[in-house]
């Protein structure tokens, strides 16, 4: 306690579970377990997802299935039936759906979701739990996890039901005398972040609006990228003014063209409408088992689903139809 | 009598909310859905200087019409930005100010402006009916300075006590009660728009306030779909139904793929001069 | 007080003075003063300077006099003769020794700046007041007023002088318990940042590292911008992905070609040495009345002092012999 | 008797604080300055693996040799860089726990490694002497898993109470002194170099301590030459003075300019097998 004895008065507080900050642990982590070195880091997606994904962990990916996201890291973490995972469901699409049907996660921080009946059943089930967030607040807790701080100051929230599931607090700032909230941080033990381009070492480029990937790239323990294109690592070094992520903060570099498929990655492809349709039509039909054994279960790899589900000639027409590259690639 | 004019409620809501935007203000937007597509209709049609910053980072683009389909995942929706940044990013430029407007859609409302886009039922974690989350309507609606709320007048979405509240209006009307709770000072909900009636707010008591009523409807219909009784003003408008133009604009241009033609058709007859509605008929909704 | 009555104790608190945060204030100003139309920013830097920059001002600035910095419009804040200015010099060069022999400015929020025996002199006259902050002390309290919170949490500058002389406080971090320090955001008056290019309406792009000019310009309540070249809006909406700022942050467009000199531009001009050994000897020389006389004062404005003083001949020498543009313009 | 080496006393601190780097860590320094030449030194002649991040923001460039002038002021000093970002982002690296070691100049530093590079005299407000600031220090000893520091070897300057404490070492020396101060744990200083004697800090008192002197130079001269008395460990090792290699790669390529060409010249005669050191002449000091 200060000489003076001053205090901060903390006006109320949310009753949600969080992962308690620790940014002295995630310092010791980086210290003890990421590489400075300028090694390649090029893997398979199994090996990146067995390697960095264990069960039990809080996980964070960017963007999401419908745009730029990690799809073929998604169906991966399906695929080797990964357990009890916390997800940071920031504007996901159907992604937290498509977890939950395969079994691997057990609880959402949302912000936003599509939303059907797989997750409505799971939670009257019980198996899944949910801690509502806002989109903007959980990119915003990645921030504080990225900055290496344990809160930051937030002026919304409060006085919401958000809040009071939350591990916000409500205190009077000390320079205004007004309320305001503070969020904890997160450091989420690993991100799938699907990147347009990046080198073997993981000093990458991401293309267009993201939501938060150099947040969440930061603040994650572990950092997986899967990659369109994996290009020189000359071209990093003579356009310094285009990488997002620095190589030290990577762990994997998976190479995935059309690794967000069915989604879309601006510039490169479109998005694969019929299978998004497939998917609802699944969902509702409740036939997600038969949709994950189709299109994850059943193949061997992300490039064997390309082949044996998808097929070379549908990839080209989502090629050839994403004819707006203007700011992406031109 | 002859038919006068067919149109979805979704729609109505649209226009209705196309015709309040302000030019040269900045709106701040959700990544698609009828709040978009209101602000695209405006600049369409009446206000074509207003500029709008999307949740995922993209500031003022000048998406081209027809609209691309999948808006959410589409690169053309972000297209002829002027600027390409994050969601981080574009929540601390409302957080500053810089965003007049905030335009978004609701599950439920109450009469301080709450609303709720989390659940339907009374139990968080066994939810009768769950929905997307608040996504980025709590940033928008406590940081933009006015905040446009739109959705359907029906008694379970009228309620006098939410069943889960997401994101903030004037929480319980007293008077600086969202600064109290940490939001900036002078900000809050600003109408509330349906397919039948535009409701604002009272400068006084912050409660609902009916200002528009559609001429096939009624305060007492309007009234009769609300849990709770708003304030009526003194001299409620009348809303003039969609024109021939926008419903044009809208189908043919903003949202060819059709993703408003939601919600129930209503038909409109003209009855010797006046507007009637003709008896309803549920929409063929598109996924 | 919260119905559990929590509080927060404040462990120790600096004494030194600082300008109060008002994320409020900045907000209302925001909302009555700043121009959401795309409109023609174009004017003169004495237009700029005279609108923008009032006596009393609290005025930040990126980079520094040294590299990509406003070097013409701190000359005509000079020619103006601004007088009580507040200057963030968060690595600053000698834009604050130049502002000091101006009597431009009596206090400096100093993170590292070049000094000398003006700037000596100034503090021993009782006419500048210095207040310790550091580089990144300071480029953080700018991004605590981008964020648009009263302040943010900070792991350094606690338990040295700088703590004690600042408007810092250290209090126990309700998340973790450990102590953890706070500064106030800052909010400056005025911002002048020097830009590689933008268009009429104030959409900036930067090549390069920077300091903090996001931050800065986000955080400031007039941003005045100094531009090598004004570029088609159109090429801007080609690229958004290459946009720094975008306009309505932005409040004045200078058109200033060599606007950092005698610094440089990288990739576009070198920085002028024997100019800054001028400048070193007439300090030393205890000449920067006649300094300032020749480079300021009896030059009407900046492409005046570029014909007369610098002539064309020395441009395209220090053009020529910026070799190097890798990255920022190649 | 012949000349066997001639070199500053600054140039001696480069090349000691060269062959501390560690292979394959990640360093942090200012915007030039002899912390950065030492490190380019280290990466032409021992370590060429290790990779600095710079307080502008500029991430592992590959600058090239021979070193541009006025490097602060140089596009090529960030040249083939991985990325470009700001202060604040490779501040928050720091504090992420990335960057192992920080590396700067100090003007004065006390037993517990404190330093100032503020002022000198005995009023802030009317320093005898000013000084550029902390600028980067603070945060860089404050964040990096280790601090090493490079100065003058000056009753002046290793003094028992700083004029100003700009930046943090062990503080009071206490244990958790810095975590209670609010920064990380397990960080703090690791060696001061000098021209004639390089210090390390005492696990159990976190007092600095001598580890090693040159050969032309003892431990008493260097004790001689401090305001306190630091630790001295068990077997003090002898410095070996810079070597022809390292004077010819740090003059040609690191500094060609001659910006290090400071401080005093040390020339040494080869007295029989033994270096012992000439009369000492002021250096020409450039700009």
């Amino acid at each position: 306690m200060a000489p003076n004895g001053k205090t901060i008065a903390v006006l109320d507080e949310g009753v949600g579970a969080y992962r308690a900050p620790d940014p002295d642990g995630m310092r010791r982590f980086v210290r003890d377990h990421k590489d400075r070195r300028l090694v390649d880091k090029r893997m398979t997606e199994q090996d990146a997802v067995s390697r960095f994904v264990d069960d039990g962990a809080y996980v964070s990916y960017d963007t999401n299935v419908w745009r730029r996201g990690p799809s073929s890291l998604m169906r991966e973490v399906i695929r080797q039936r990964k357990r009890d995972l916390w997800l940071a469901a920031k504007f996901s699409a159907h992604d937290a759906t498509l977890l939950t049907a395969g079994g691997c996660i057990s609880k959402i921080d949302v912000g936003w979701m599509e939303v059907g009946r797989v997750i409505t059943e799971a939670m009257n089930a019980g198996r899944l739990k949910m801690y509502e967030w806002t989109n903007g607040a959980l990119a915003y807790r990645h921030l504080a996890g990225a900055l290496g701080v344990p809160f930051l100051p937030l002026r919304y929230v409060g006085g919401t039901d958000v809040f009071r599931n939350s591990g916000a607090k409500l205190i009077e700032d000390p320079y205004t005398g007004q309320a305001v909230c503070l969020v904890p941080a997160v450091n989420p033990d690993v991100a799938l972040i699907h990147v347009n381009q990046c080198d073997m070492y993981g000093n990458a480029r991401i293309f267009g609006p993201g939501l938060a990937p150099v947040e969440t790239a930061m603040a994650s323990k572990r950092v997986i990228l899967s990659t369109e294109e994996i290009i020189d690592s000359e071209e990093i070094r003579k356009h310094p003014g285009a990488t997002t992520l620095p190589y030290y903060l990577v762990d994997a570099v998976v190479h995935a063209p059309f690794g967000c498929y069915p989604g879309t990655v601006p510039g490169l492809y479109r998005a694969d409408l019929q299978h998004l349709m497939e998917f609802g039509v699944a969902q509702v039909q409740g036939k997600m088992d038969e949709y994950l054994e189709k299109w994850v279960f059943s193949v061997a790899s992300h490039t064997e689903m390309l082949e044996k589900r998808v097929g070379l000639e549908k990839l080209n027409v989502l090629r050839a139809e994403e004819t707006h590259t203007e700011g992406y690639y031109t | 009598m002859t038919a006068a004019l067919t149109f979805t409620t979704n729609e109505a809501a649209i226009v209705y909310t196309s015709r309040l935007m302000e030019e040269d203000r900045l709106y701040f937007v959700a990544i698609g859905g009828p709040p978009l597509l209101a602000i695209l209709l405006a600049k369409q049609l009446r206000t074509p200087k207003i500029a709008y910053v999307v949740e995922d980072g993209t500031i003022a683009p000048e998406m081209p019409v027809p609209t691309p389909p999948f808006m959410v995942g589409a690169g053309l929706a972000s297209s002829r930005a002027v600027a390409w940044t994050d969601m981080n990013t574009v929540d601390f430029h409302a957080g500053l100010g810089y965003l007049d407007y905030g335009v978004l859609a609701a599950v439920q409302v109450d009469e301080y402006g709450n609303f709720n886009s989390t659940f339907l039922g009374d139990d968080f974690d066994r939810p009768a009916r769950r929905f997307g989350g608040p996504g980025g309507a709590t940033e928008i609606a406590s940081l933009c300075w006015r905040t446009i709320l739109m959705t359907r007048l029906e008694r379970r979405k009228f309620v006098k006590k939410l069943d889960f509240m997401s994101s903030p209006g004037f929480l319980d009307g007293s008077l600086g009660a969202r600064e109290r709770a940490g939001m900036p000072a002078e900000t809050g909900p600003y109408r509330v728009v349906t397919e039948r009636a535009v409701f604002g707010f009272d400068d006084e008591t912050r409660r609902m306030k009916l200002l528009a009523v559609a001429p096939w409807s009624s305060i007492d219909e309007v009234l009769g779909e609300m849990e709770f009784a708003p304030l009526v003003a003194a001299d409620v408008a009348p809303l003039d139904p969609p024109t021939e133009e926008e419903l044009a604009m809208l189908r043919a241009n903003i949202d060819p793929t059709g993703r408003t033609i939601s919600g129930d058709w209503i038909t409109l007859e003209d009855a010797g001069g006046t507007l009637r509605r003709a008896a309803a008929e549920p929409a063929t909704t598109n996924a």
